[in-house]
């Protein structure tokens, strides 16, 4: 069950890691893309560390929608409407259920809609289709998602920058498969799933 | 990495303030966004509002091209990085007239994601918006299953002919019928002779080697088609012209505009030799183009190297609106 | 050396068949020279005649300050060479209207030796002749025993000046009575990241560690006054408007243009964040200038750097001078 | 006694050290000015040997103007006019008397005037004018020409670029100095003097 507590401690986690690993995604980012994922991530994430800090007693939904906000306004590029995207449908949803395996769903068919990207596009698709199947089926775990993000190595990229260097973009992981990575790797260190 | 900088982080809000208070006469910010309009606010009255933007790290793109005959406003992203919806959503605010906002968005996911829920906000406002894709970089193949291909130097042609029309009292329609129909005449593609340096990043995106150059690269250092030795300006010309060619089969019948952009670092010494070498290769087919543009418009930061752009005119009042007298820092 | 160009020795006449080809509506080529002059002649007529030029590889100076309401006719010698005075002489001939001819020189031994052995010639033919020898650079001192300071971007201004007089109806003598007012008002200092690369040399004017930086430096690589480890942009700035203020006494009830030049290589990125510390270095002392530009102006071919020139208008016409409309490929 | 005979072979020469030298006049163009003096002078001389190349039994003056010209619309820079001025003084004189003493006095004189530079400024005029001496007093020769060539070495310069670095010009030599030693040994290995 997600939790304003959760989402909290999660959210404080996702920035640490985010924080630690800023450089190392920009890296990514750079043989194919162009090198601010991690920069653009850590906007975010300050972002969201500000907003969160702002809310009074919040209720999940505003919890999720300041995050979603904050990503949005903050990160800019391609991951920023596409994490954005993600907390705004888990928002929309959390009313109905709080159960992970749906919100995720939720979240990743909006992303899917915001992108256009299928999985095996090498993207953070990649990452949240095979965890949302996860969750529903009982797989999910940190050797499972790190799992997925390795798969993107060997795609070949259609969407984003990377589908600039199609058959070359080969090789390389994806810089925001890897930041998924991290959201779902600290959702379970956030107590997330027991 | 030694650049003229105070510190990474504060590039962008620097670099708009500066310009800003530099050009007070074209350009005033709008308060809390890295967004610019016209200050000549009358000469937007009655008119469709034009905006775009992107990432920064190709001045004068976009800002320099703000002004009355040009774009009503230019939302500053961070370096190479979309601007966020928000921002933008206060530009076309910030320049809606009653008569609808026309977009000019770059072919990236994250200037498309970002300029679209920014359209979608104005929708919910009651503001009638449309867009233009700009994708004129034939490097990159284009293809229903990817991504497509990129917006480059081309934009700023498209920004030039919008502008003249929505300054004549064109509609929100007129604007995509023209913008829909001049797209596909205008082709693009570069050679660098280095990768660009995110000030955030602190290293090239790419390294070449002393002698060693690159077609087809993108405008944030995405990597290009072909690396190879170092060549004669002609060679080079003679390399982006066929793949130009092979898309648009340029024809003496036709009329042409010629749009040769430095990427940030190659001086102009040298976009006047590839000129030459443009032109006398053009003329080698008869073709002597009605147009020609010769300068950093469409840079990649401290990039060097050069992009071609041909503009096939299909229609003689394109010819008209590339020559319709604007106020703008950099056209 | 990484360069788009065919060979060393080719540069400059296929860049100037590549500037004037480019830009046919402004400017056509002296036959058998190197020299370039208005091609709208009826904006010639009856007015003075006003010739600059110098060695090239300061592009856009001088040919792209070429059109109505700025120079006359630009002559380009080989790169960071002097034009020879056949070819500045045919320049004169081509630009006289009867009304006399003023000719816009750099202070470099070279420049005023060859312009003035063409106005010997000019004089010879009964042409009247008059000059100004710019020389705004205040890095180096001043001295009667020495060639004295060199003319750099502040020429463009001179250009600018002149030029909307002579336009308006100026005379020879009225020209040389300004020029020589607003001259004194003039100072400019630059700061170097990187040499230029003459073509047919091949290496660097001199050479900065990757972290170093160099005052003073003037548009042919001639050294500066200091080397330094690089610092923020606010610093360079305090630094090189200390040494303006030195000569100028900045004083907020005085008016002051702005000049902040790209020296080739240095992208407008930086330049515009380098402006707003000027800006703001100049709103500590209450002045904030009635008119800016921010751009490459005067370049160093492939030099990254920039220079900051002050111009203190001490008549408002001068103003109005700067504001003039002009038609010319880079103003 | 100058005559076009032995102008011709002198020039002839002069072409031949320029092309062999014309890095090394750049190099030393290098430090103290801007680095085109080999340049500048090569193409001086190429202009000199086209144009002598076209003439039909010369008069001296008309051989002397002849170069004096194509160095003039060929050179630019600073050391074309004052090469030019030089030959075309001498072309002036030559009727009077054919004495290379006074021819290259008149030069000199040419050379003062072009570029108002004094002995001591660390130009050519501190070749030429020790030169001109040299022919008067008997002392001229190579080892003479090349004495004062050194000799700027030590001087600051006052004129031309190299005086924008006042003090730090010490140390170089001057590089129209050295062409001119140029000129001048090529003048003795053409027999100008026995
Ligand atoms: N259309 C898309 N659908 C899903 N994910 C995408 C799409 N485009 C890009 N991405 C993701 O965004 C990441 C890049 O994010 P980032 O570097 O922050 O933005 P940008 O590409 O604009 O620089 C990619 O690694 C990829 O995972
Ligand atoms: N005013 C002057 N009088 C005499 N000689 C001069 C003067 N100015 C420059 N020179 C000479 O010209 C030489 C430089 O010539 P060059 O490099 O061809 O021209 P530039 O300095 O214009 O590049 C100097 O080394 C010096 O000997
Ligand atoms: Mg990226
Ligand atoms: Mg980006
Ligand atoms: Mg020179
Ligand atoms: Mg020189």
């Amino acid at each position: 069950m997600l939790t304003v507590e959760l989402t909290k401690k999660w959210m404080e986690l996702f920035y640490a890691q985010i924080d630690q690993e800023k450089a190392y995604l920009s890296e990514l980012d750079t043989p194919i893309g162009d090198g601010d994922h991690g920069n653009n991530m850590k906007r975010g994430v300050d972002g969201v560390k500000d907003s969160l800090a702002k809310l009074k007693d919040p209720t999940l939904k505003e919890t999720l929608r300041t995050i979603a906000m904050a990503l949005i306004s903050k990160v800019g590029g391609a991951s920023g409407p596409l994490y954005g995207t993600a907390f705004l449908e888990m928002a929309k949803k959390c009313d109905e259920s709080q159960e992970p395996a749906i919100l995720f769903a939720a979240a990743l068919e909006g992303i899917k809609k915001r992108g256009g990207a299928k999985e095996g596009d090498k993207t953070m698709v990649d990452v949240w289709a095979p965890t949302v199947k996860a969750l529903t089926d009982g797989s999910f775990g940190t050797e499972q998602i790190k799992q997925a993000v390795a798969s993107t190595k060997e795609m070949i990229a259609r969407k984003g920058r990377a589908s600039y260097l199609g058959e070359r973009s080969v090789g390389h992981l994806d810089p925001g498969a890897m930041s998924s990575g991290y959201l779902f790797e600290t959702f379970i260190a956030a107590g997330g799933v027991k | 990495m030694k650049k003229i900088i105070n510190s990474p982080q504060d590039v962008v809000p620097e670099m708009v303030d500066g310009l800003v208070r530099s050009y007070p006469e074209y350009l005033k910010q709008i308060p809390e966004t890295e967004a610019v309009v016209r200050s000549d606010q009358a000469s937007m009255k009655g008119k469709v509002g034009l905006v775009s933007g992107g990432g920064s790290g190709h001045e004068p793109t976009h800002a320099g091209f703000v002004g009355k005959g040009m774009l009503s406003a230019a939302v500053c992203g961070q370096v190479f990085t979309s601007p966020t919806p928000d921002q933008i959503y206060a530009a076309i605010k910030a320049v809606n007239q009653g008569k609808g906002v026309f977009l000019v968005i770059k072919n990236y996911s994250g200037d498309v994601m970002n300029f679209e829920m920014a359209r979608d906000m104005a929708e919910m406002d009651g503001i009638a918006v449309k867009e233009i894709i700009v994708d004129d970089d034939i490097a990159v193949e284009n293809s229903l299953y990817t991504q497509g291909k990129r917006g480059v130097a081309g934009t700023v042609l498209m920004h030039k002919l919008l502008g003249a029309a929505a300054d004549q009292g064109a509609s929100l329609d007129e604007l995509e019928t023209l913008a829909k129909k001049a797209l596909p005449h205008i082709s693009t593609i570069a050679v660098a002779l280095s990768a660009a340096t995110v000030p955030e990043v602190g290293k090239p995106g790419f390294e070449l080697a002393d002698d060693e150059i690159e077609y087809g690269v993108g405008i944030h250092s995405e990597p290009g088609y072909r690396r190879e030795k170092i060549k004669p300006s002609k060679e080079l010309v003679a390399e982006l012209l066929s793949k130009i060619d092979e898309v648009q089969h340029l024809d003496a019948t036709h009329q042409y505009a010629l749009l040769i952009n430095g990427m940030g670092a190659t001086p102009l010494m040298e976009q006047y030799i590839f000129s030459h070498d443009v032109l006398n290769k053009l003329a080698e087919k008869n073709i002597t183009p009605v147009f020609t543009k010769v300068g950093n418009y469409m840079t990649s930061i401290d990039m060097a190297g050069i992009s071609l752009t041909i503009f096939e005119l299909a229609e003689q009042k394109w010819l008209e609106y590339l020559n319709y007298p604007v106020a703008t820092v950099a056209w």
